[in-house]
């Protein structure tokens, strides 16, 4: 049991936050050690978490949704396992003082500060149209410093995650006010996923499960002991969370809001139907595209592309 | 006369179209032999394919980067000039205005970004600035270690005929830096254009950063490195046009 | 008559080379004014104080009329051509400097050229000269200066005796035209007889002078015989010099 | 003797001082006056603060950053010279090399970050790597220009003598070189602390960059600011350095 | 005696100018040449056609014995010292070429600096000697190389007469000591005569050699009052210059 662990790759979609919360609780806690494994979880980079997994520079990555049906797409056999939310926890911001924004409608015209993806494009204006708008706005490339641009007004609305820079508005007394995707004829997403490539999975169903299944663990714990996980990962990230405040809001908004676990106890497992859904969105908005950059002409069956078969056996 | 002037320039492109086509076949093979996914590296007949398919997108992206390019340069130059000229004239300002430029050298961009978008919104002013405070440094240090590169006998000869400070400063101090300034021109247009790019992740709406960061967030390298073709593209122009413009300023370098 | 240039016990240390201990010398309007002494005694670094590139550290120097920087055309010992500027503008610098356009400074020094041997090369830049073309070139955009005292450095080290005396002549009448005050540093002591009124002998490092003599022969000088007179002060000057005792 | 030489010292520092506090001083009350809220532009004063408070991280992920500057500056300044020397001594190699360097300086770090990764991991070599990529090219293009900038006289004299054009190369183009060195050796090394913290945005444990990365994501722009304190104080005892060098190499200068 | 060195039918072109006609002449193993010329004549050109900096564009030059590099030692006509070399290191610069270590080569010229008047400045920049100092640093940094052909380009020009007359008096009898052979470019037709066993007057531009003399006179030379024909042999060099048929 001690000697030969099996050593496992986890590469991170951004800097370590909530999100990640279960994979440092699991390496505290032990689970890993349990399940044979030894994780090494890969520094943040410029490269996408997918692009590492896709190379088998690591062997799991956090996958984000519409990263992961845009690589599936192009053919790259990615494939989620673990959905570490159960909901969208993206929605779109703006300053709550503003008076000429009352419903989605009214973004019409308005500036976007965007992070450079097809799909925001998509997003924002099925919204402003599922409200009854024209979907016309202008869009501003920001990446980073997108919240400092809408702190100081010079964008009008742009994109949050809930549970970060919401806590975050929310902790800075901030007037902010939201619109929530799936409201405006957005389908529901598990927004952050886990997983790794197929083809690699089933040749290591062995590892995958005992990875799948410690991790699992460390968001069941990080859902039941929020602080004391929060402790855990601001410990485990050697003060690079300068934050803690943060931490332990964003921890409670996941559990608050039922993001870990679901209300009916689903943890980690992912809806066929709810992929579908959101590939048959993706697909008719135009934005997936096969290896060579061409529009796919049919729709893909998007069943097969998720996997719970990983999870631990469900009670 | 005009065919064999034509046929010489063309001479002097050689070496360098052959090592940069050799490097373009060597990444062909190697993406070829051992198989890297092209979600990584695509193999740059693939980059050129997309890149052409995409040219029109390219083309009105790397229009508004090549004009921060070109005015953030120019900006960069008149400013690089005139410090350089109060350094030499003031020399305690050498002392008081050097560790400032050198912290502004050091700021990145994540840092400054916020205050940028802040200041000076989304246009072309906030990129002209950026490219300018990147490019500056190199231009001043050359041109102030070239004016103290002049010749003391030169200066003692035209105070002698009593020229003031601006006559030797002119005739003298001046020509003296033409070989520094030309080094610094050459290293600081280099930088110009990857400068452009990125002072457009501090927030745009087009241009070649814009560009990739939208291919690079759609999971498309291929466009990321015909951007990055485009980018160098303009780049190894402006560069050519500096040497050119170097061997034309010092003809009494080539008699 | 007042002299123009007066310079009263000047000493000067460079580094830690004591260059000049006791220099004292009157310049009177008109007068040519030849200095004479060893190699590295301090000649040219007198130069440079009157330029006011150096300070004495004691001593000093007065000059009536002109601002200290109107005043002189000064001829460096090595000629200081810039690279950058074809010939006829290294000539023409001190024009320039003085306000005239290019166009002009070139028009005006462009007759000079076939009397300075130097016809044809106009348009060449420093570096495609001769040593002896180069300093041709620097005597020429000195004389063109015409400021009211000349210093000159060895104007002549780089020339064969036919172009110098060329050079000479056309000198010392150019001088008579103008009435133009010069100090001249030499280290032929035949053309400081040739050229000057009067001759100051100087030491080895550190310099003081040994001796100074009036030269009255009749002018010019230059393209005749030498008279006997002549000879004899040159064995003069020899003597001083050497150190042997007059 | 020693009080004096301290005293000296301070002095030529004075300028620098002054004309950094005057920033900062101006920076305080621009906060304070314009009340600019402190997530957009926290005051120095709050700044330092923080800065000091979270003094044991800073430390600790200066120290990799640091260790990244030096050994890349290294590796940049010996691969400079060898190529310098290469160039100088294979003229062909001029035209075929610049070409790729120029490019080379034009690739965006997210075009290359996956590469990075790929071929190098997530150790101190890629840093080593990129740092040195980054700070080669004003080097080398100081030191050809350099060598250029070396008088003929000097060279047909040594030739004279019997040396080869080695010899040559050793006794008059590199001592000739050396002005030149020196402004490419400022230039470059104010680029050498930013490009290891951009360099660790390819991948690192550990680093001011990534300490900047993760203050920014998690909305504490006072230690981003801090951090950067700490690299422009790093960039400008390494810029000192250099110019202590430039002082101490050429005596002859000084004389 | 068959020739060391021997020029035939040099003809050179710089730029668009015509530098050298047509020259031709030999130099015997231990033989003194003189060339005297006008300024700009083209005396430097046919050195640096000797030291293969140029091609000629008709003629040849061959050289019996050592190979065109190691056979020359060189003073050009521009002191050409390194600024970044201390003196001493400058004057060593042939020695350590040679293949000398820099302690070596210091050693070895140390004990010259008195006889050249550059005691106490071996550790000088060259920027802090006089023009004469350096020209006199130059001609030391010639001879310490030992080399069997001596090329001196005007090594006398900026200095004084009685400094001359000591560094031709040594240079002299060195070259009789170590039986070198060398070529001197020289516009003092008394230095040539004092010095040369042969003389070769060229003409102005395009040069080609007007007439070549044999210099008999008993040595040494100088030091003493020179016969009276050399006085003939001077007056006769003159007339040739000045273009006086004979
Ligand atoms: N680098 C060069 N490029 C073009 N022409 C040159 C160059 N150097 C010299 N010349 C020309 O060659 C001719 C002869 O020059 P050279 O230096 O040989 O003369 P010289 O006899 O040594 O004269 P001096 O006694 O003045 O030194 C001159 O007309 C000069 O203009
Ligand atoms: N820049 C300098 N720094 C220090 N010492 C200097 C400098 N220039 C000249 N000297 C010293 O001053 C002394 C006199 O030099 P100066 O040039 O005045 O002599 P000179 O009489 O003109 O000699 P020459 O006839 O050889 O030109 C020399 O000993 C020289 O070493
Ligand atoms: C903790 C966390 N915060 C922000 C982002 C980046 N981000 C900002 S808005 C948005 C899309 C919302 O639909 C995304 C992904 C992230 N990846 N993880
Ligand atoms: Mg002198
Ligand atoms: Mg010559």
């Amino acid at each position: 049991q001690t000697s030969a662990r099996t050593t496992v790759k986890m590469a991170l979609d951004w800097t370590p936050n909530t999100n990640h919360i279960g994979l440092y609780v699991a390496e505290a806690k032990g689970y890993y050690k349990e399940a044979g494994l030894d994780v090494q979880i890969l520094p943040y980079t410029d490269t996408s978490a997918s692009a590492l997994v896709a190379n088998g520079v690591a062997q799991f990555g956090i996958l984000s949704s519409v990263g992961f049906f845009t690589q599936r797409a192009a053919g790259v056999p990615l494939q989620p396992a673990y959905a570490v939310v159960q909901h969208e926890t993206g929605r779109v911001v703006f300053d709550g003082t503003r008076a000429d924004i009352a419903r989605p409608a009214d973004l019409d015209g308005k500036t976007y500060g965007g992070f450079g993806t097809a799909w925001e494009d998509a997003l924002v204006s099925t919204i402003i149209k599922g409200d009854g708008g024209k979907g016309e706005f202008k869009t501003v490339t920001l990446g980073t410093s997108a919240y400092e641009a809408l702190a100081s007004g010079r964008v009008d609305f742009t994109l949050e995650i809930l549970t970060w820079e919401g806590v975050n508005a929310e902790l800075l007394g901030r007037p902010q006010r939201s619109f929530t995707y799936a409201d405006y004829g957005v389908p529901d997403q598990y927004t952050t996923m886990i997983g790794g490539m197929q083809p690699w999975m089933e040749a290591h169903p062995d590892t995958t499960r005992a990875f799948i299944e410690a991790a699992e663990k460390g968001y069941r714990f990080a859902a039941e002991h929020p602080e004391e996980a929060a402790e855990i990962l601001i410990k485990a990230t050697n003060g690079m969370l300068s934050n803690p405040a943060l931490i332990k809001a964003s921890m409670a908004a996941l559990v608050k809001g039922q993001f870990l676990i679901d209300g009916d106890g689903t943890i980690g497992a992912m809806d066929p139907a709810r992929i579908t859904k959101m590939g048959n969105f993706l697909f008719d908005h135009g934005l997936l595209r096969d290896g060579d950059g061409k529009l796919l002409e049919t729709r893909p069956d998007f069943t097969g592309w998720t996997t719970n078969a990983y999870l631990s056996p469900q009670d | 006369m005009r065919l064999s002037a034509v046929r010489h320039q063309a001479g002097r492109a050689l070496p360098a179209l052959v090592s940069v086509c050799a490097i373009l076949l060597a990444w062909e093979v190697y993406v070829d032999l051992a198989g890297v996914s092209p979600t990584l590296l695509p193999a740059p007949s693939r980059v050129v394919e997309q890149g052409w398919a995409a040219r029109a997108v390219l083309l009105a992206n790397a229009g508004p980067t090549l004009a921060a390019t070109l005015s953030g340069f120019a900006l960069s130059l008149a400013s690089a000039f005139v410090f350089s000229v109060a350094i030499d004239f003031v020399p305690v300002l050498r002392r008081a205005l050097f560790p400032v430029f050198v912290i502004s050298q050091t700021l990145p961009l994540v840092a400054i970004a916020p205050l940028i978008v802040l200041w000076f919104g989304f246009g072309l002013l906030p990129k002209i600035l950026l490219v300018a405070l990147v490019t500056f440094f190199p231009m001043l240090v050359a041109l102030v270690d070239g004016y103290e590169s002049t010749d003391d006998d030169l200066q003692r000869l035209l105070r002698s005929m009593g020229a003031g400070r601006a006559g030797v400063f002119r005739r003298a101090r001046l020509p003296s830096a033409l070989p520094y300034f030309f080094a610094g021109l050459r290293i600081s247009i280099t930088y110009a254009v990857v400068a452009a790019i990125f002072a457009e992740y501090a927030g745009a709406q087009r241009g070649l950063g814009i560009f990739i960061l939208n291919a690079k967030n759609n999971f498309r390298p291929d466009l990321v490195l015909a951007a990055v073709f485009v980018s160098s593209a303009l780049t190894l122009v402006l560069f050519a046009l500096a040497a050119g413009l170097q061997r034309l300023s010092m003809p009494w370098r080539r008699a | 008559m007042s002299p123009l240039l007066s310079l009263r016990n000047l000493a000067l240390t460079r580094g830690r080379t004591p260059v000049l201990a006791d220099i004292s010398f009157d310049v009177r309007p008109g007068e040519f004014t030849a200095l004479i002494g060893p190699s590295g005694a301090g000649k040219s670094s007198i130069f440079e104080l009157l330029l006011g590139n150096l300070a004495p550290e004691a001593g000093q120097i007065t000059l009536q009329g002109a601002p200290q920087d109107a005043a002189f055309a000064y001829m460096p010992q090595r000629d200081a051509l810039m690279p950058w500027r074809r010939i006829i503008d290294n000539v023409g610098l001190g024009l320039e400097v003085q306000g005239m356009s290019r166009r002009a400074a070139r028009a005006a020094v462009a007759p000079l050229f076939p009397r300075f041997g130097l016809e044809g090369f106009e348009r060449h830049w420093p570096a495609q000269l001769s040593g002896g073309m180069r300093q041709r070139a620097a005597l020429a955009r000195t004389l063109v200066q015409d400021r009211p005292l000349l210093l000159l450095d060895e104007p002549f080290g780089a020339l064969d005796a036919l172009t110098r005396t060329g050079m000479q002549q056309w000198l010392e009448a150019r001088l008579a035209e103008t009435r133009t005050t010069a100090l001249l540093i030499t280290h032929d002591i035949r053309e400081a007889i040739c050229l000057a009124d009067r001759i100051h002998v100087l030491s080895p490092r550190p310099a003081q002078i040994l001796a100074s003599f009036d030269v009255t022969l009749p002018r010019p000088r230059l393209g005749r015989p030498l008279p006997a007179e002549a000879h004899a002060l040159e064995a003069r000057i020899t003597d001083v010099l050497a150190g042997i005792p007059g």
